[in-house]
């Protein structure tokens, strides 16, 4: 976790809102990996004052690049789509603890469920899996067709899905429609997305072996501040807790409430 | 010879920055980015009796030039304070002010009794004003007498100076500082944060869970500033201040308004190298202003 | 059908955008720029018996998102606002709402009582908390007595509703409220500026000459918004909102935490027309919304 | 007086952290006179929250353009520095009342005395008087050599004296030194400089006809606010004042207390 001035190489809209920033650093791109998140300051100056964190969705360590894939809707994602190529950001990262592959073995089937601006660290994740000899499955789910994006880079990985809402893409309704009925087999679930969407995939595969990246608004992002902590599942109303930004975002499903 | 040191009651500080309670932790996190052995003091996170976990998320909402926040005091509790969290500071010689908070007068005078004897705590920081705790909390800084007694209870069993941190909160800030120093307060720290929300435009519902949180960042600076002014001319005792510094040029005028020290908290989230880039920059700043130590600044607005 | 009038006692408002008291003159200079007639209504300079000349200069000085005044209430007096100002704007349909202030009660009365008989004077906006007069201003504000025995007393005198303008720097304002409303007022007007300073570091003194001053801008919104949200669920009547507003969007807020119009100050300094430029946005505003009149989002974020 | 959007089509820096930006706009150039002053934003957003009031110091009709020339000091005007070519800024303007060169006739002599940033606007008045066939003796004081700018623009236009006060450059000493040096005759006296300088020449020259154009911190600019007002000289304690954002900035000599 270290703190640096990262150059923008590439910023693009790739769907309705939704644009891929290209970041180059040094340091902090050799320290990333899939699931981890950056805390970026998008502006100089102190409004907005907090920095934003967004998801690794790549990781390009002999460019020494990172791409991530942020929706621009607030004042602060929307200031960083007004930044060019060529200017720069203040980046905190990489944080969090990533999605872990150790428990997934070769030949073994693992299910990638990405529901909207949920799906960028995925992709990493996939190309990591990928690459262990894992066999992936994506199913992204999006509002409408106009959301929709990356959809041939996870093809080139392994079977991918799309769903939209309204229908206007792909397959109707929700990822959890789509996966009974393709009824996948599969050994693990790793899944971001909309929290309704993580608790539907909990309560459809109670008995999975699974990760789940989950979000919440932050201060520092590093666990001082106690901002983004959340209820552990086996003491739902109690003390204990685990702070998103520092023992998360990724948690095992059933470790955490959601 | 140091330009920068400052002397307080209980704090023999290298220089006169430290993290704001609760923006800090405990000091670990910030210690993976730097030698935290270079601060000037650390306030460590509020500690209450029992293991807090406190609000509801969100608990943190943005708002210009400022952030709201509502975490409501969580923390691990007395014993984990004292047996896990101390016990690892022991490695730094940076004196700890320890942050104090509670909803009944007792559980305060527990945690200032036991706390205050642990061997790195240098100052308890008396927290009467954290706006996120329905009991209580609010009443002890809002109202002088109430302050004042609780003041004159802790400084009863405490083993360390107490500084009593005022909330901004009040009609009349001067009336709750006197009050305090009259009880025994060793020295004051100002200003915790000021009540504020933020709504939701799209749910239609405050954004925080906790609906209400206290209101930190450059936006307060202009309040923090003058209620220094104010109050370091009512008073004999130190002034911690702090509300919205960003950097070496705002601890100079929190100096010239009348702190001794101060603490910097929400910026620690912009850049967590805020507090040793300012220790480093202040001696330039002193060049500029043609002042050869820190010190000489204190109350220079109006002494 | 119009999406955006509100009907208040005394106030029949197409659109629910005022400049705010203070931040408009007597619109004379607004009207060199555009066509005040747009507004919902004016609230003009505040209104004293005597001429006055206010407080020496700097009398403003800016701060991170916001700015400090001292303006100290420089008003041609009760006669020439009378005899010219209001009679200049006669011109124009646009409600008035008179501000009016003083030192001592009897000021108040008089002013009150000539000032509502103005044919173009709709209501009256009791400035009880103009933290930058030395005599009185000030207590007036933060005392729920003596605040409640005002607004009895020029109740009796003024011919128009009274909105009373509440003072943020209290630590109850949901007292304030109750004790102004019980003597009668008929709406309130919320939040003045609260007070700040901001300190010259090269020259080491205040920037103002009043050295204090009141904060305003997007700096304090937050405390705005959370004041209204606790004091309109506490009373009956209507709130005119203000405090830090530069846009169609931050009207929505002030208005779901519980206000039924609102008050522009600072932002006209920024934008000259950003009063005629929210009233135009509004409507598209409330299409993304989905809400038909905006009267239905007041106290949406607790109702 | 009008709210345009200018673009940048110039910006260097002309002497110590002073900066000559050319503005282009349409409409509000075609109203600008010598002596009146803008109202700039010099960022979008909250901070710097207030527009920077900066005297005109060069019209151009034909190509719509202004010249001002700040000095970078403080948060704004050193965001405004930072500003490119390409770039554009709301101006609020032209405002204030501007020296009023009527009371001059063809032949006369006008002194005019600019200290430090006070210099800019007394260039656009000695291009507008030497066109009516006024004879203009400059005398521009500056802190220190590096800090002198527009000397040849001046020396064009008519006699021009530099001063510095620490020696460095031209004459040394403060402009009232080399006035009384060189005891220029002179029918009329136009100034612009820090409250100190404007003191003495109306103690130098109680007699004179002339006028003096003076700063105070702003609000609005237009005249609303009241933030910028200051008393008259035949009522110095009393009510009577004068707004210097549109009764101002420029004053005959004895009209307003300094
Ligand atoms: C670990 C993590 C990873 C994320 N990865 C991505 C990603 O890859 N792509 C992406 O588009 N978004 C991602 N998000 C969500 C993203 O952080 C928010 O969309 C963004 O902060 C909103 O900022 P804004 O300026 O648009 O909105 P504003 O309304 O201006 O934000 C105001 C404040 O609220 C916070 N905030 C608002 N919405 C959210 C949210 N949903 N989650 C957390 N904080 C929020 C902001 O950080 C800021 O502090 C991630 C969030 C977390 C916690
Ligand atoms: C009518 C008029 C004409 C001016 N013409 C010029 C000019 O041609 N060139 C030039 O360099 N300067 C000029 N000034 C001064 C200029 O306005 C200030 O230097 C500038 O506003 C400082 O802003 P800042 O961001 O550098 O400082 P900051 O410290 O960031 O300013 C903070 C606030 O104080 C105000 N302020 C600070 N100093 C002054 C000052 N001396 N006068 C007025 N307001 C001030 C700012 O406008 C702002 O509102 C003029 C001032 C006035 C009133
Ligand atoms: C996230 C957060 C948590 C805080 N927790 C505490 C706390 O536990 N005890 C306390 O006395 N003050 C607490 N504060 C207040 C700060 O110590 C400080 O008084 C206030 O934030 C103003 O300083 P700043 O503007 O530099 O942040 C907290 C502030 C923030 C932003
Ligand atoms: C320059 C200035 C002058 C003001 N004068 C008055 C006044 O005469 N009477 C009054 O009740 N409020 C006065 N106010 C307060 C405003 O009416 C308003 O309550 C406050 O500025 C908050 O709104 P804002 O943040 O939109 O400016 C003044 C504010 C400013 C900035
Ligand atoms: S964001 Fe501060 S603890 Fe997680
Ligand atoms: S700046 Fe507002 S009246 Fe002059």
């Amino acid at each position: 976790m270290i703190v640096e001035t990262m150059e923008i190489v590439g910023q693009r809209k790739i769907a309705n809102n939704a644009y891929e920033l290209v970041l180059k650093g040094q340091d902090l791109v050799s320290l990333a990996n899939q699931g981890q998140f950056l805390h970026v300051q998008v502006n100089e100056g102190t409004d907005p004052l907090l920095r934003r964190p967004i998801s690794i969705a790549d990781i390009n360590k002999q460019n020494a690049e990172l791409t991530v894939i942020y929706r621009a809707g607030g004042k602060g994602t929307n200031m960083l789509a007004l930044k060019q190529k060529g200017e720069s950001v203040s980046v905190l990262g990489p944080l969090g603890n990533g999605f872990s592959i150790t428990e997934t073995n070769p030949g073994e089937v693992a299910l990638l469920i990405g529901g909207g601006i949920g799906v960028p660290p995925l992709y990493e994740l996939s190309k990591q899996l990928t690459k262990l000899g894992v066999t992936v499955i994506h199913v992204l789910g999006f509002s409408s067709s106009e959301d929709v994006f990356y959809e041939e880079k996870f093809a080139e990985l392994g079977q991918t899905y799309v769903t939209t809402m309204d229908g206007t893409y792909g397959e109707h309704g929700t990822v959890i429609d789509v996966i009974l009925k393709q009824g996948f087999h599969f050994d693990i679930i790793y899944s971001c997305g909309p929290t309704p969407m993580l608790k539907a995939i909990e309560s459809t595969f109670p008995n999975k072996k699974g990760f789940l990246s989950l979000e919440e608004r932050m201060g520092c992002g590093i666990g001082a501040c106690f901002a983004c902590v959340c209820h552990k599942k086996d003491d739902p109303t109690g003390t204990a807790y685990k702070k998103i930004c520092t023992d998360g975002p990724v948690f095992a499903i059933g470790e955490v409430e959601l | 010879m140091s330009r920068l040191n400052i002397e307080l009651p209980g704090l023999s500080m290298k220089n006169p920055i430290m993290p704001a309670s609760g923006c800090f932790g405990f000091g670990k996190e910030y210690a993976k980015l730097y030698d935290i052995e270079k601060l000037g003091a650390i306030a460590i996170k509020a500690t209450t009796v029992e293991t807090r976990y406190g609000n509801p998320t969100p608990r943190v909402a943005e708002t210009t030039s400022g952030m709201l926040n509502a975490i409501g005091l969580q923390n691990p509790g007395l014993e984990s304070v004292l047996t896990n969290e101390l016990v690892w500071l022991e490695q730094f010689t940076v004196p700890i002010v320890a942050n104090i908070a509670g909803s009944k007068v007792e559980d305060y005078i527990e945690v200032a009794e036991k706390v205050s004897k642990a061997k790195n705590v240098q100052a308890l920081e008396l927290n009467i004003s954290c706006p996120n705790v329905k009991e209580g909390g609010i009443a002890f800084g809002t109202n002088p007498d109430v302050a004042g007694e609780l003041t004159k209870l802790v400084k009863e069993v405490s083993s360390v100076p107490v500084y009593v941190k005022l909330s901004p909160n009040v009609t009349d800030i001067v009336e709750m500082a006197v009050a305090v120093e009259k009880a025994g307060a060793d020295g004051l720290s100002m200003i915790n944060t000021l009540l504020g929300m933020r709504i939701d435009l799209k749910k239609r519902k405050p954004i925080l869970a906790n609906r209400v949180g206290g209101l930190s960042g450059p936006a307060i600076k202009p309040v923090a500033v003058r209620m220094i002014y104010q109050v370091s001319q009512a008073v004999e005792i130190p002034i911690i201040g702090m509300g919205g510094i960003m950097n070496a040029w705002d601890v100079i005028e929190f100096f010239l308004a009348g702190a001794s020290a101060v603490a910097v908290g929400t910026a620690n989230f912009v850049d967590p190298f805020v507090c040793p880039t300012i220790i480093e920059e202040l001696p330039q700043v002193l060049d500029e202003l043609e002042v050869d130590h820190i010190s000489e600044l204190i109350g220079g607005s109006w002494k």
